[in-house]
């Protein structure tokens, strides 16, 4: 710093850092307005032709007044995204280790072939006869997802992971049902680490969720769990590899037990990317499996979604699919929609259509890049990287377990008591050192949990880079003179740390103009 | 295999770090029975982008582009262009590889269009809160029904003959697992179902859908005030989103939740997936609601920002007690929707509605001048419903052997429904032209 | 600032905002080394099948030994581009007014649909019977061209302006040649004001550039141009609007008193967007003009090009055009090729193949899309938003002319007298403001020239931002104290200011690995 | 209007800021006569997207794609595959909508890439030092021979009859207008001409072109050293740029100046531009090369950072005395050429040419079991020429009707020499397959 170029025109270095502009901005850095407040009336960035005249027929109901949408120039609209999509993190940028979500690598192949004519612009009622390829599309992806689990039918309908679960704990259901069981089997088991969607489906469906505490090895107490299975025991919901990032190394054991008491083993598969390639859940003992596409198979996180999540059925559980599936008659493919006759009894339907086609298209081409080699790759390449995380940290951070870890390395917070420094403000020291948190608070079985998923997509480069700066901040930390540095972190992102109480109190979940805003007068 | 950074080099070197001879080491947790020795049998290895490329051509190819045939299929899924600009946007790493709004501070770009999003959803439906997206429509009219229940503490659905079948058979799939009941009416093809005599006291919800799914545009008034009256919500569906810029808004009918299929807004046909479900209710509702929501706050600058909020409600902080066990959901629909809808605003958004009005007129028209077909509807947006005087699924078929896709067949949805053999549901956008309806109009006539 | 959000946990705000990160990144802005920096042996970004083994054929000249490329994944090198694009300002990020540039809006419907499978990856020596499409697409433009200019022909191949001004000024000395005046008329008139190109281009074709005074309008002197009329001129070179923003008043006196002598008119037509729909320059007497599609017409400038400068003539040189050009035969189109036989004598070729096909296509959609009706009213927009911010910056800021200007607004640095800032440190502080500088020190003619071309593209309320900040800094430079702040800007951007007179007293043009850095020992 | 976000109310209030009552008053030094009342009169007014893309849709169906035709076409300009991330890169806005980096500052992203591309080149040529980029191969190599004249101040160009018949056109152009000799070698089709006898004390430069434009490779170390001899300048072109992947580079023969066309690497066909141009040298004539050049330097805070240098060449300061007129060149070409090489890295980059060499000789195997047809190539890289027992022209056209893109008939680009009328100049790349190889002999023996 302060090293002068001795350039004519006199560059001046340092300066002061904090001395503001007019505008607010920071160079790239720009402040961006709602676009509720860009908006003019008759701007519009469409050009549609006049409508011609005609006699509407709409019963009467035409929409009196202003809708109130905003208006805006396309270059406006183009500008204000833009600018809004520079205030986001993203894989595309670096090391985004965020704990069981798998932030790997979404190729852009898989986004071209998704938008080809003839696979893209679709409508799922079109003819069957029009849309042979796209049927074949997904019973090809179904035929990976089956031999890759090692399961004898896939349900491909469910939007996303929770969706999923819903779809596999509704087919248990309906299993128990058909066994005249429905009313006795009422309880659902879960590791108190599992994901909350677990619970939360379990108790949708009227199940009592009972918790299973884990053994010091962050693994599921297996005396335990004999214990609390019984007759009333509908299914156990199980992680694995759990989200401790640990293999149930019992999981043979766990299955037999469970299916001894004529429950069923409904397994999260949210880290199936660990395994992918070399183990097959099917070979575990497992009933049904959701699997996130947008997990292990790379369709883009999109921010929040969508997702895909195909549950992957045991012969046992398979005749209790929902509509849709497809099916293959000689050289032809057919949907079997509402209606069709089959044996079991179906479950019904759990979503409009035929399933996420978007996130099948790019998950197949995902996986035909990688084929069974590829795929078997990265998982060793995500779980090595993981483990080596946690072995270039485990002397200045605490791994809230030993041994090797699978595809992440859980951390607890001990390595920062007594030195004013929490989960939360050393994530948020990591956000000024160009990087995304990994997950925080997760498992609640932890003390502070920190789960770092570096996946298999990062190059060691970067990954050293990633440790060193982890490094230099439990350092940091740890001196015990940086609390308040750590508590004013992050101090270069778009927005500091926001008041979250505040937003919680007094929700504000929608723009109004500012003059007439009225609180809701029922 | 070019997604994989890291070299043998890179894995020895990290090997020695760790302490392990082998990665077969760190899965020694597997048990042996389940370790396979290789890669899976039976599947093919990896393959460069130009072999992927060309396996997914072969795919297309083997189906009939909407852009390579007359086209006028919706039910619940709509033709509409999508700007240019649109998909440049959701494709841009900054969204697209993003995950939920987790650290607001380097997610602002997310919450921002997310607090867009939902003021946007509010204005079209006329309500006061909006969520910040459900997977689709369908799911979210099962979620609406699942919240009338908990507002109510009643347990019985009842449900119109006027709904989209499919979203009728996810409700009644939910109502199954999840105990409660769905009363469904019986199918109501001619628009003038009643349902305000069939409301109890144990009834938590009454859902119906503008336009039905059979084409028709209704008040609800007057429903509305039945469901208040015994303490019911009323929940209305729009699964054509573009109606509501023509339309009055469920809002202004009195409804207390409404639930949109948005993808007519930003979203491609896609063959059924990914699409946006949107959700709106009364403010006094909100912490009823499911799904995510985005509110706004300020930062410890004091400077405005946006978070998740309102997330007791949710699986990950609530577990069992949760309002709904969504977790990821749709947020690059969601944006795209945001994309499209900013771009079009007040004029365009109500432009393109009078459009897709003026086409289906005309289409209804040029097809009552079809012997023998006769439209059921008085009144539409942008779909009707014909009789034929045959069954509609093989007219449908042989039309599709002449490469013109004609609208689905009613009894491809509700197959238990002999009633319904006849029917043709036909839709015209903005995207329907002269050179797409003469060959539907010649065709049926040979056809029929 | 300062302001406690009263949380628990505790946010501090403000901290000490220079304190260094370990990586370097701040947050969002990350810093990234060369990729010959971030290469491993063997690792590789694409899959490529095993080539099939033959008896290879390359006459004994097989390369021998390393190329040098670096190997990175597929991950890596999208992280790589994407955090290096993040370093970069764009017209999608807001008001970039680089005068005599027209930094306009670019639409993605043309990015779209110059990727159409049968537009975008056609080979230009298919048989043309399998091109009629793309022929026809040329022509249309041409078409375009023709009639919004008001002239006969349109040579459509040069590749950018400068290569329109080669296309034009070979045309010219064409003409000349068949006169029979090639070699007593040496002399090219033009401006002090032109555009370095234009003497350039002169020079290269062996003329002698011999400069015409301006006015105290900004205009040139006519008499003064007169008087330098004579036998030995072969052409006059002029901008118009000119690079001053201004349009050439006696612009038809010029072109008549040029005709009388027998020489040509050479209309630079970069600054063409001032009025396209409004004026056509063949009635103004041009004989030639180049038009720069990805200025006037949208073509995105790419970070330096591709652009395209079709060039039309007047009859009088229309059969001094280069090969190719597109001919209509009845119902079919053909390119008339190197040798095709015509009447006047052909200048020769410019340029492989048949031109910019994609930035045709670009322009093509770009001008449909906006219909004559459009066109007009963007140059009606670009010049209103112009003279808007000449005026309201006129009390502050030191306009170079009088009156109303075109599209552009021009300022010299006299308002800047006395306060130790520059007009280079007053562009540089926008960078800090979020904007990106005008062009500085073009026109040569003017003082610390600011040209500052809006374009039609920005709202009124970001012009409005964007003038509000020009006035705040234009204030704070007078106001005597500023001079070290501004000579320390920019602030905020991934670099500040670049040391140019090292770059070029040693000069560093490519990587080489650190170890084995020779000088070149010849 | 989509693309105008001024409202006629901002364009009121505007011209009371400015002062004018109309926007025709500032018009007003545009002289009477030449003031339109109204617009352009005979074209048609805007179109929505929906209108445009459909226009552009039916120029493309007139248009036969190579996607969907055995293709075989090469000559200057060839079919690769691009990955999907280099075309996803160029579109991002940040690089699309920027210009030429003038401010360095935020404009490092442009910057970084140039001095990455300029290294490559360096590289892949063999040479010390590459400027920015050019508009293509052809206007490159006139701009070499410009830059050898400077270097040598003589004014006779060599030019080999293996050139690219449109690069010695362009050649042949300058030579003609900025007055110098272009002395053209007769057509090289058997690839044996020998210039060295050509060189005198007046020659500037030999132009040669490797593979040549028939297919031959050749070593020109020797004509290297004549030319040194001789005190003139060995500029070598090369067209197929993928070829360096496995050739001996230009400057390991001794090649002064190298251009080349760098389509082939992450540019599409796109029906002949925009290309971009690779211009390499030595670096004592660094100072004598034309286009823009990317330099290291440090910045204020003494962190590196890369600024456009020795613009003292260029014509924005030296005017009349720059070493070029070139301003705006191949930006985004250039950054496309750098993903995509940096995607290929030093092993695929080698084994892409690897393919496109077996590809080549398979097809040349199996075309000379064509009766009738002969190889005239001894040696060759994904190219070559073979002689018909009729004219080529016909033959191709005949092809084109059964929808087979077989090649570029030599009379296309010689159409003066009658020597050539039956000589067909074949490629073929990575993208070839067998479902290609197969119908083309199959056609070529029904054809002759
Ligand atoms: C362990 C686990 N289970 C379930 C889910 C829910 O999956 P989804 O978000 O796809 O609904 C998640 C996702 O975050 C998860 O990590
Ligand atoms: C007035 C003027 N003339 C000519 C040119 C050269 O055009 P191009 O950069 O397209 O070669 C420019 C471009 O900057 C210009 O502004």
């Amino acid at each position: 710093m302060d090293r002068s170029q001795g350039r004519t025109g006199g560059i001046v270095s340092g300066g002061a850092p904090d001395m503001p502009t007019f505008t607010g901005n920071r160079a790239l850095q720009i402040e961006e307005p709602l676009i509720f407040e860009l908006g003019q009336p008759g701007r519009t960035g469409v050009d549609l032709p006049e409508p011609p005249k005609v006699k509407d027929r709409l019963n009467g109901l035409r929409r009196a007044g202003e809708i109130g949408l905003p208006g805006l120039s396309e270059p406006q609209v183009v500008q204000h995204y833009t600018r809004l999509s520079q205030k986001n993190y993203a894989i595309d940028m670096g090391v985004y280790p965020l704990g069981s979500c798998t932030m790997k690598h979404n190729p852009r192949l898989n986004e071209k072939v998704a938008r080809l004519a003839g696979i893209g612009d679709l409508h799922p009622l079109q003819p069957q006869s029009t849309v042979q390829g796209a049927l074949e599309l997904i019973d090809r992806l179904a035929h990976w997802l089956k031999t890759l689990t090692g399961m004898p039918a896939v349900a491909m309908s469910p939007a996303a992971g929770a969706h999923g679960e819903m779809c596999g704990m509704m087919a248990i259901a309906a299993a128990l049902e058909a066994k005249g069981e429905r009313a006795t089997r009422k309880t659902v088991l879960a590791p108190e680490s599992a994901h909350g969607t677990n619970p939360a489906t379990a108790a949708a469906l009227g199940f009592t969720v009972k918790p299973i505490p884990a053994n010091g090895r962050g693994r599921v107490d297996l005396a335990a769990l004999k214990a609390a299975l019984g007759p009333d025991v509908a299914a156990i919901m199980l992680t694995n590899p759990n989200t401790c990032g640990l293999f149930e190394s019992e999981i043979v054991e766990i299955s037999k037990a469970v299916h001894e008491v004529g429950a069923y083993f409904y397994c999260d598969g949210a880290n199936f990317n660990a395994i992918v390639g070399r183990v097959r859940p099917g070979d575990l003992g497992v009933d049904c499996m959701h699997i996130n596409l947008h997990k292990t198979f790379s369709t883009p996180h999109g921010g929040g979604g969508p997702g895909a999540g195909p549950v992957v059925l045991s012969a046992a559980l398979a005749p209790y699919a929902p509509y849709p599936w497809i099916v293959k008659n000689g050289d032809a493919w057919t949907v079997a929609e509402d209606g069709a006759k089959v044996d079991g009894r179906p479950l019904g339907r759990l979503k409009a259509f035929h399933g996420q086609m978007g996130m099948f298209t790019r998950a197949l081409a995902y996986i035909m890049s990688h084929g069974a080699d590829g795929l078997k790759q990265a998982a060793e390449d995500a779980v090595l990287s993981a483990n080596y995380v946690m072995a270039s940290l485990k002397d200045v951070m605490t791994p809230a377990f030993e041994g090797p870890c699978m595809h992440e390395a859980l951390f607890d917070d001990s390595f920062l008591k007594d030195t004013g420094v929490s989960t939360l403000d050393f994530a948020k020291a990591m956000i000024d050192e160009g990087y995304h948190p990994m997950t925080m608070y997760f498992p609640l079985v932890v003390h502070g949990a920190m789960l770092i998923e570096p996946t298999e997509s990062q190059a060691k480069e970067d990954l050293d880079l990633f440790i060193a700066a982890l490094r230099a901040l439990a350092e940091k930390a740890k001196s015990g003179t940086a609390a308040e540095a750590f508590k004013a972190a992050p101090r270069f992102s778009p927005r500091r740390r926001l008041d979250e109480t505040l937003a919680a109190r007094k929700p504000v979940l929608r723009w109004r103009p500012s003059n007439d805003f009225k609180q809701a007068a029922e | 295999m070019r997604y994989l950074p890291l070299t043998d080099a890179d894995r020895r070197e990290m090997l020695a770090v760790v302490g392990a001879k082998s990665v077969d080491e760190l899965f020694r947790d597997v048990p042996l029975s389940a370790r396979l020795g290789a890669q899976v049998a039976g599947l093919p290895d990896h393959l460069g982008e130009l072999e992927v490329e060309r396996a997914f051509q072969e795919f297309a190819n083997r189906n009939v582009s909407p852009s390579q045939a007359p086209f006028f299929i919706g039910a619940g899924a709509y033709r509409h262009h999508v700007p240019a600009s649109v998909d440049y946007m959701i494709q841009r790493g900054e969204f697209l590889t993003s995950y939920t709004p987790y650290q607001p501070e380097i997610t602002q770009g997310t919450l921002q269009y997310l607090f867009e999003f939902q003021t946007q959803v509010t204005l079209l439906t006329g309500m006061e809160v909006a969520n910040a997206s459900m997977y689709d429509g369908s799911t979210g009219a099962a979620e609406a029904v699942l919240m009338a229940n908990r507002v109510t503490r009643r347990h019985k659905a009842l449900i119109s003959g006027g709904l989209h079948p499919h979203y009728r058979r996810v409700i009644e799939t939910t109502a199954k697992w999840e105990g409660y009941s769905a009363v469904v009416s019986k199918v109501d093809v001619e628009g003038l179902e009643d349902l305000i005599a069939a409301i109890d006291k144990d009834t938590s919800c009454v859902v119906v859908q503008n336009p039905s799914f059979f084409g028709h545009v209704r008040d609800f008034s007057k429903l509305a005030e039945a469901c208040h009256a015994a303490g019911a919500l009323l929940i209305v569906v729009v699964t054509e989103v573009v109606s509501l810029g023509l339309l009055k808004p469920p809002g202004e009918m009195g409804a207390d939740i409404v639930v949109c299929e948005g993808q007519s807004i930003g979203n491609g046909l896609g063959f059924g997936g990914p699409y946006v479900g949107l959700f709106a209710t009364k403010e006094k509702y909100m912490r009823q609601m499911p799904g995510r929501l985005c509110g706004e706050t300020v930062d410890a600058d004091g400077k405005r920002g946006f978070v998740l909020t309102l997330s007791t409600r949710e699986q990950h902080i609530r577990r069992e007690k949760a309002t709904s066990n969504i977790c990821t959901n749709a947020g690059l629909c969601a944006l795209a929707f945001t994309v499209h809808l900013t771009l079009l605003g007040e004029a365009g958004f109500k432009r393109l509605a009078e459009l897709n009005h003026a086409k289906a007129s005309e289409l209804a028209d040029r097809i009552e001048t079809v012997p023998g077909v006769q439209l059921v509807n008085q009144s539409f947006f942008n779909e009707f419903t014909v009789r034929l005087p045959k069954p509609a699924a093989p007219v449908v078929e042989a039309l599709a052997a002449r490469r013109i896709l004609a609208g689905v067949p009613v009894s491809r949805l509700l197959p238990e429904d002999p009633s319904v053999a006849n029917l043709l549901l036909l839709a015209a956008t903005e995207t329907a032209t002269e050179a797409g309806m003469a060959p539907l109009i010649a065709g049926l006539k040979e056809v029929l």
